[in-house]
């Protein structure tokens, strides 16, 4: 595909709106700023359709899917070979995934149109925008490993500064500053990891390494040789490019800053947390898959477990949380969590299974879809309601009409109900996990299930519960550019599903068998259709059911409740013991030792300044001895001792 | 045969001709001017010093008593700038004094001394020149007669002096008695290091190093520069002082050649001695002459260090410095002057808010300082920094260690001062000073000096084209 | 071009200076000298690269000589490489912004500025020196400018911190001096002249225990400048007393002096003996990095924060220097580029906020990005340049560093590396919390309300200085490239005159 | 007649030398100290005297200096003891222990 250099259009356009928006944003155009985010965003999204169309259609002629490097300039050069490059390169992944972004971001800017509207800071906020935009195209179009630590980097300030949007309230400063520390941990391991992997491999470019570290090369044997604590440092590169991962996706133990970060506008939070930043982690596990399904397995062990547990800790928190965000922020999690198993799923008894490869991708795209309308929805009644309890909503269903509507889909999208979208995918990432690990694939079942009961225990909470009223109707629903959104993603949630995946995105590029899904569905749905009866059995009418069940529970139930209190976990450890143990003492060391230490030679030399004092003593036939004992002295130095 | 005679004596002989001009006016003129009076001589000493800048031949005179060259014509002609600027700075003092003319007398006797002593070819005539400079300033020193402690100053300064005399006499007596000769040149050929030598060497060492306030022997130092007027103080720390180096190094260099070695070592603890002692002394004084009078010592230790390079580098960098030594050190002098006269202050707390009101000499202070602390671009710098290049010339690396932690030690007491001057206040702090024509002269040819010295290299080159090595 | 302009032209402005009657002039006429030199150092940068283009590859270019003591063999020697060029850059960029924040000072305006002029005045006469004497001048001519500064405009304990700073870095100068002294008087083998000159001596090889006897020396006296664990006392005192814009210049150029210093003559002049203590280097830096990252989160005076903060970045430049590989010594450069526009502006907006609320600390401050949005955002973007955000120049220095680091295969080597990686999440942490209670929450104080925003002269300063910032963030290659065949030369000195290898 | 051997004189002049010094170093009267330092000062004297008739017989540099020396002790003593009759104004005391008041 010649002349593609307009790709590069695709993050550029919406960096210009926030390089605009930026400088002029705040006074002169506060008014247009909505118009000029969105039209920027509106025309990536159409040349990434476009690119999309014109490269899946040349996979099919292809007959399979090549990487194209369209882009490359050298931005840093390190040492020869090794370089910072910004390229820009498609493949199946990254083309799927700029058709994501691009789309969710639009459908966010066009929402926060009517949400946002009347905001002082409404041209801020669409810079921001468009800079996550922005940083997130240019994240996924990366082909080269630091080209994405750079726009990773990016999305992070992004996501910090969108979170703290409401800078004036402590508590969104707060959950700002968590997200960015605790994922900036987490990417001080993906830096340490490029820097392992770039040393052997002695290249920085995603190609070249890929190639270098999965065949026969000299690079190989070096990275496989050097070994630390008995692991290769293959393995050790790996496992913390994949903890960096984990801390942008919120994977457990690195996702306490995820339900803090629902402080943010909610739009924000349907396009950054959860339909695109988030799954950066899985999308650079995914990129790096083959050296990934080359390396050591107990790497991609590890990324199984910590993701299945990760699906199913957030599936039982997200049982119990009151907050509507919060509930789906945990839902987030646990979605993602699956993600990161599915590509997990890669040893199965031996044979090579890339069917999780292709089945996280998928779940990627169809949980855009379903995972930005429950946000955007959950948008529109927070809107409407001014509140994020659970307990301040209820029977909404004909307030909100659409908006049930919408929100019902999703719900059963995310259950894994057919023919809704994530049932494709669902099925397909526990078809994987049955081939690889049937105790994980039991876990997946059962968060599956889980699923199904917590997002119907929040339907039924929002929408039924109460009797259906009919408060404030002087306004209407919803303003257009809030409906629009709602049902177009709608539409992407009940037909992505259909989406042929496995034909166009596998790991090597050549066009999956397509393994057919049948009767091997059956387990999770009817187990999907259980979780909802029983939501419904709780939460369909005020009953005090979920308090009888939340007192049987007892301390399960309360250990959920303050979500198996990781958060005091970490805050003990930062507070108590960096602070009080190193950080204290450091600046105390500082000031009173080491400074000390200079204050206590001047205060000697003033010490000793005064004990002589008395040598000049005023007397002038002192000052005639000491002459002539300064005379003796010399003489019986210089002439019986030194000659 | 007259004509070379005069010309070779010119210095000595057209101060001595300014000398017999002011007595023959105070003998003859019953009633005279002040003012007049102290524009004459300045204007007398100013032809002096451009006199002396006429070439002239090496020569030796009176069978070899006395020398005279180019270098030696040189460091006069130092001797006399700075005479020159003292002269200036102490208009101020004298305008209110009834003896300006026996000021001069005495002040120009001793330098006539001094010329007398650099130009000695003869331990005869090198005694014969420091006394003569001795005891007219030990008169001087007493120049305030009504103040207790001038004449503290004088007694104590007298007292030392003919102690140390005395016992210069007793080295030049068993010099005398080991080498049978008072010449020089003949000296230093009969020198073979004996123990007995080495202790008329040493004997001889003392006298030298009390005139330039050497630790142990630098005790009346800061007395008699406390109780002095403070041209007197100022004459004392840089004419007085520079004149003996002058004479110091040409000694050591050329006399004492053969026992280099032994000199090098005490020297390297001497200078070690002074530069530690002169400056933890200088830490905590209050009184802005007392510390200048430690500082001039601490300086001391550095000149010795630049002595004992032993090399042309060590003598140029010496005389050099000196030169340098003069402006930095007058500067500061000619304001401690200035306000003592005009105010009485002498304490570094009478400095605090001075440069809220008096900002010229708040500013002449501070450069001077800078330039006694050795701090770019003031000339100061490039002196040290010649000094302790010429000192480590001999790879004792150590030793310049000490020199330099030392410089950091004496910055402290500089930026005292300078810190009072520029950052406290006081509520009465002291007032707008007027500064006459002639000091402001002298402030001007220091700060100028100071600038300029060390920025122009060929001054440098120009003394180290005359100065000898070992 | 002639480079001695760059020294003479902020010295006849501070001389003019003297000379202007009224606020507003003395204000105009600095304003002026310093774009002036602003202008020159653009106009060097393109000569310099018109002169690379034209395929002069010179280690050094433009050089000018002139004696100056000429028995000592000590010569005013003058010429540049890419990185003097990078230097003298910052310190006109820097200059031009500290003057424009200075717009203020209204006290002894006229000494305030001559003594700023004087001291950019050496700062470019450092970077320019050929002679490592010409350098030992320009490096002490300014401690009295900064003892004044902090002295007369300072706040807080200015009188001790002027006094520390000046005691501490004129002992760094004395290490310097001697270590000079024992290069000097290596030089010159079978009894040629000794020689000061840096071209010169950087073709001799001095014998190894020559080399292991005045590195040292060198190395701490710089350091010293530069914030060398456990030398850098200074530095919280110093830059926190100070005026705001004397703070800009202590740790915006001062302190890359010693970096600089210990670039061009330690490490280039000694490269085994820089081989030989590089592990101690290391050492020193890590901790330096690591410990002042700790220290700066206990901070509550924003000055604090950026001087204990400018420790740990210094750190950086440090490590990149004791790792000794091309990468590290050229991202060392980097960061001190980086950090001196960072930490300039940093100290910009801090100054801004004091004139303001009339405090600086941080418990006491507030929601002012309702109230002065600009400052805020320069804050902020200072902030997120010390954090390594990409696209700012802090992010391009430090991997430019650890990628460099990292080459060096050393286990050790590695451990370091990692922990001076693992500072930027320390860094998040203080630079967070600086700004989310600074910049962010609730306004803090009623009385703040009615507070202006920055004024033209503040915003210009901002700008510029964030200019720079994201110039290199944003286009790093420029700069590597102006830098690398500096750097190059290092690394091919060191490679070919090591003895131990 | 015999002669008294070189030795002999050195030892008197030292002894000289020495009373001198003691001399100086515990009289408390300005007069006596200045007195105790004409001692040093003949004993130099002899010293001088000494070595150039024994010695160095042919010329007679230590005679002549001997007798500068003794010219110089004059001027000194005359101004040290103007100027301790200067001092006696101020303090009403020629006593050295009264006179200590700038020290340290």
């Amino acid at each position: 595909m010649p002349n593609d250099a307009y790709i590069a259009l695709i993050p550029l356009l919406p960096l210009a709106a926030f390089v605009v928006l930026g400088l002029f944003g705040r006074k002169s155009l506060l008014r247009l700023s909505g118009i000029i985010g969105t039209g920027a965003v509106l025309i990536s999204t159409g040349l990434s359709l476009w690119t999309a169309y014109r490269y899946f259609a040349a996979c099919l002629s292809d007959g399979a899917c090549r990487l194209i490097t369209p882009l490359k300039v050298t931005w840093l050069t390190f040492s020869p070979g090794l370089s910072i490059d910004l390229s820009v390169i498609l493949d199946p992944i990254s083309v799927m995934m700029i058709v994501v972004v691009s789309f969710v971001s639009l459908m966010v800017h066009v929402f926060s149109l009517g949400y946002m509207k009347g905001e002082t800071r409404f041209g801020t906020y669409y810079a921001f925008l468009g800079l996550f935009t922005f940083s997130m195209l240019g994240l996924v179009l990366s082909g080269n490993i630091f080209e994405i630590y750079i726009f990773w980097e990016l999305v992070g300030c992004s996501s910090f500064l969108l979170i703290g949007y409401y800078f004036d309230r402590p508590s969104a400063v707060a959950a700002a500053k968590k997200a960015f520390i605790v994922t900036r941990f987490a990417d001080l391991g993906f830096l340490v990891g490029i820097l392992i992997l770039s040393f052997h491999a002695e290249t920085l470019d995603f190609h070249t390494l890929i190639q270098r570290l999965t065949g026969p090369s000299p690079q190989l044997a070096s990275i496989t040789r050097a070994s630390f604590l008995g692991i290769s440092l293959l393995s050790w590169g790996l496992v913390l490019v994949f903890i960096g991962g984990a801390g942008k996706s919120a994977l457990f133990p690195l996702h306490i800053w995820l339900p803090d970060a629902m402080e943010g506008p909610t739009p924000v939070s349907a396009l950054i947390h959860a339909a695109t930043m988030v799954v950066a982690g899985v999308y650079l596990v995914a990129r790096l898959y083959p050296v990934y399904m080359f390396a050591d397995p107990a790497v991609l062990r590890v990324v199984l477990y910590v993701g299945a547990f990760s699906a199913l800790f957030a599936a039982i928190v997200a049982c119990v949380q009151t907050d509507i965000k919060r509930v789906l922020a945990y839902s987030t999690m646990s979605q993602i969590g699956y993600m990161m198993f599915a590509l997990g799923t890669f040893q199965a008894a031996g044979e090579e299974n890339t069917l999780g490869y292709t089945a996280s991708m998928f779940h990627l795209f169809t949980h855009a879809f379903f995972k930005a309308l429950l946000f955007l929805c959950a948008g529109v009644i927070i809107h409407r309601v001014h509140s994020n309890e659970m307990k301040d909503m209820g029977g909404l269903r004909k307030l909100l009409p659409l908006t049930h509507g919408c929100f019902l889909i999703a719900c059963l999208a995310i259950a894994g109900i057919p023919p809704f979208s994530g049932f494709f995918s669902k099925e397909e990432i526990l078809l994987a996990a049955f081939h690889a690990n049937k105790f994980v694939f039991a876990v997946g079942l059962f968060t599956s299930g889980l699923t199904a009961f917590y997002m119907f225990r929040l339907y039924f909470s929002v929408f039924w519960r109460r009797q259906s009223q009919d408060v404030g109707s002087h306004h209407g629903e919803a303003p257009l550019t809030m409906k629009i959104p709602l049902v177009i993603l709608a539409a992407g949630a009940i037909f992505a599903g259909f989406v042929p995946f496995s034909r166009w995105v596998t790991y090597d590029g050549a066009p999956g068998k397509g393994q057919g899904i049948g009767g091997f569905a059956i387990a999770p749905v009817m187990l999907a259709l259980l979780g909802m009866l029983l939501a419904g059995f709780f939460y369909q009418k005020e009953s005090a059911r979920p308090a009888k069940a939340a007192a049987a529970l007892g301390g399960l139930y309360k250990f959920a409740y303050h979500k198996f209190y990781i958060d005091e976990v970490y805050s003990f450890i930062t507070k108590k013991i960096i602070f009080n143990f190193i950080g204290r003492p450091a600046a105390w060391i500082d000031r009173n030792i080491v400074d000390g230490f200079m204050n206590l030679l001047a205060g000697v030399t003033a010490r000793i300044s005064a004990r002589i004092k008395g040598f000049q003593s005023g007397r002038v036939q002192d000052y005639a001895l000491y002459f002539f004992a300064g005379v003796a002295a010399l003489a019986v130095l210089f002439i019986y001792i030194y000659t | 045969m007259w004509a070379g005679f005069i010309f070779s004596l010119r210095q000595e002989l057209i101060v001595t001709g300014i000398i017999f001009l002011l007595l023959f006016i105070k003998v003859g003129a019953t009633e005279y001017k002040t003012a007049v009076i102290l524009n004459l001589v300045n204007g007398l000493l100013l032809a002096n010093f451009i006199l002396g800048f006429i070439g002239c031949q090496d020569s030796i005179l009176f069978s070899g008593m006395f020398h005279t060259n180019k270098l030696l014509v040189l460091e006069k002609n130092i001797l006399n700038l700075g005479t020159l600027i003292i002269s200036l700075q102490a208009y101020d003092w004298l305008k209110g004094h009834r003896q300006v003319l026996e000021f001069y007398l005495l002040l120009l006797a001793t330098l006539v001394g001094f010329f007398f002593m650099i130009s000695a070819g003869n331990l005869l005539m090198f005694y014969l020149g420091l006394e003569l400079s001795t005891i007219p300033l030990a008169a001087l020193s007493s120049f305030d007669l009504e103040k207790r402690q001038s004449s503290e100053a004088a007694m104590k300064f007298i007292m030392s002096s003919a102690f140390s005399s005395a016992l210069l006499l007793f080295g030049i007596s068993l010099l005398y008695g080991a080498t049978g000769t008072l010449d020089f040149d003949t000296i230093g050929q009969r020198l073979d290091g004996s123990a007995f030598q080495l202790f008329a060497f040493i004997l001889l060492l003392s006298g030298f190093a009390f005139k330039i306030s050497v630790v142990p022997f630098h005790l009346w130092t800061a007395d008699v520069y406390e109780g002095s007027p403070v041209t007197v103080s100022a004459y004392l720390s840089v004419i007085s002082k520079g004149a003996v180096f002058f004479v110091f190094i040409q000694v050591l260099y050329t006399v004492f050649k053969p026992l280099a070695a032994n000199w090098y070592r005490i020297l390297v603890l001497l200078s070690i001695l002074t530069m530690v002692t002169g400056n933890l002394f200088a830490l905590r004084q209050d009184k802005l002459k007392r510390l200048l009078a430690f500082s001039s010592i601490a300086q001391s230790g550095f000149i010795l260090a630049g002595i004992t390079g032993s090399s042309r580098t060590g003598d140029a960098s010496v005389i050099y410095f000196i030169l340098v030594y003069i402006f930095s050190n007058l500067g500061a002098f000619g304001v401690v002057s200035l306000i003592s006269a005009q105010t009485g202050k002498e304490g570094i707390d009478d400095y605090k808010g001075l440069y809220a009101t008096n900002p010229l000499l708040s500013w002449v202070m501070a450069i001077s300082l800078f330039s006694l602390a050795g701090i770019p671009p003031t000339a100061g710098f490039f002196g040290k920094f010649f000094l302790l290049m010429a000192g480590v010339g001999k790879g004792n690396y150590v030793f310049i260690g000490i020199a330099a932690l030392n410089m950091v030690i004496s910055l402290y007491y500089y930026l005292r001062v300078i810190k009072a001057i520029f950052m406290e206040s006081q509520p009465e702090p002291i007032g707008k000073l007027t500064i006459p024509f002639l000091p402001n002269l002298a402030f001007l040819i220091c700060v100028a000096g100071i600038i300029m010295t060390g920025l122009m290299g060929w001054v440098y080159d120009y003394i180290y084209s005359l100065s000898i090595g070992l | 071009m002639n480079l001695s302009l760059l020294v003479l032209a902020p010295l006849i402005t501070a001389v003019a200076v003297l000379f202007c009657r009224g606020l507003n002039r003395v204000r105009w006429v600095s304003l002026a000298g310093a774009s002036v030199q602003l202008v020159l150092s653009f106009g060097l940068l393109a000569l310099y690269w018109k002169e690379r283009a034209a395929g002069n590859d010179a280690a050094m270019l433009f050089e000018y000589r002139h004696a100056w003591y000429l028995p000592l063999n000590i010569w005013y020697h003058i010429g540049v490489d890419g990185i003097s060029v990078a230097m003298i850059l910052l310190t006109a960029i820097v200059m031009e912004a500290a003057i424009l924040v200075s717009w203020s000072i209204k006290t002894m305006s006229k000494e305030f500025f001559t003594l700023l002029l004087f001291l950019s005045a050496g700062a470019y006469g450092f970077f320019l020196s050929l002679d490592l004497f010409t350098l030992f001048f320009f490096l002490e001519v300014s401690v009295i400018p900064k003892f004044l500064l902090i002295g007369v405009w300072g706040s807080g304990k200015k009188e001790y911190s002027a006094m520390k700073l000046a005691l501490m870095l004129t002992s760094g100068s004395a290490l310097v001096f001697i270590g000079l002294l024992g290069l000097y008087y290596h030089t010159g083998g079978a009894g040629g002249p000794h020689t000061f000159d840096w071209v010169t001596i950087s073709q001799m090889q001095f014998p190894a225990e020559v080399q292991r006897v005045f590195f040292p020396f060198l190395f701490a006296g710089f350091g010293i400048f530069t914030a060398l664990f456990p030398f850098h006392t200074w530095v919280p005192d110093g830059h926190s007393s100070a005026p705001t814009a004397a703070s800009m210049f202590l740790a915006g150029i001062s302190m890359k002096l010693g970096g600089y210093g210990c670039l061009r003559v330690a490490v280039f002049l000694m490269p085994d003996a820089a081989r030989e203590y590089s592990p101690l280097i290391i050492l020193l830096a890590t901790i330096a990095i690591v410990y002042g990252a700790f220290a700066t989160m206990m901070q509550k005076d924003l000055k604090y924060i950026n001087a204990y903060s400018s420790i740990s970045h210094c750190g950086f430049i440090l490590l990149g220097i004791g790792m000794l590989t091309r990468t590290a010594i050229a991202g060392a450069v980097m960061q001190m580029i980086s950090h001196g526009l960072m930490t300039a502006l940093f100290f910009a907006a801090i100054g801004m906020i004091y004139d303001r609320t009339h405090t600086r600390l941080v418990g006491r401050l507030g929601g002012l990005l309702k109230i002065m949005p600009f400052i805020s955002t320069i804050f902020v973007i200072a902030g997120l340049c010390s954090l390594g955000l990409p696209g700012l120049s802090g992010f391009v220095a430090e991997i430019t560093v650890f990628m460099g680091s990292w080459q060096h295969a050393g286990e050790m080597y590695r451990l370091a590396t990692i922990l001076a990686c693992a500072s930027i999440v320390i860094t998040a942490v203080y630079i967070l919390r600086a700004t989310g209670q600074v910049i962010m929450g609730p306004v803090r104080e009623p009385q703040y309300n009615g507070l202006a925003d920055a004024t033209w002269n503040e915003k210009l300063a901002g700008i510029l200085l964030g200019a720079g910032i994201i110039a290199i963030g944003v286009a790093p290659f420029w700069l590597n490239d102006l830098l690398a065949s500096g750097v190059g030369s290092i690394m091919d000195h060191a490679e070919k005159t090591s003895i131990i290898k | 007649m015999n002669q008294v051997p070189l030795s002999h004189i050195l030892f008197v002049s030292t002894a000289l030398f020495f009373i001198g010094m003691y001399g100086l170093f515990t009289r408390r009267n300005m007069i006596t100290m200045l007195m105790s330092v004409e001692l040093i000062l003949n004993s130099v004297n002899i010293n001088f005297i000494a070595f150039n008739k024994y010695l160095y017989p042919e010329k007679l540099e230590g005679v002549f200096f001997s007798l500068f020396i003794i010219a110089i002790a004059a001027a000194e003593a005359a101004v040290a003891i103007a100027i301790i009759i200067n001092l006696y104004r101020n303090l009403r005391s020629i006593d050295v222990e009264d006179a200590n008041e700038m020290k340290f």
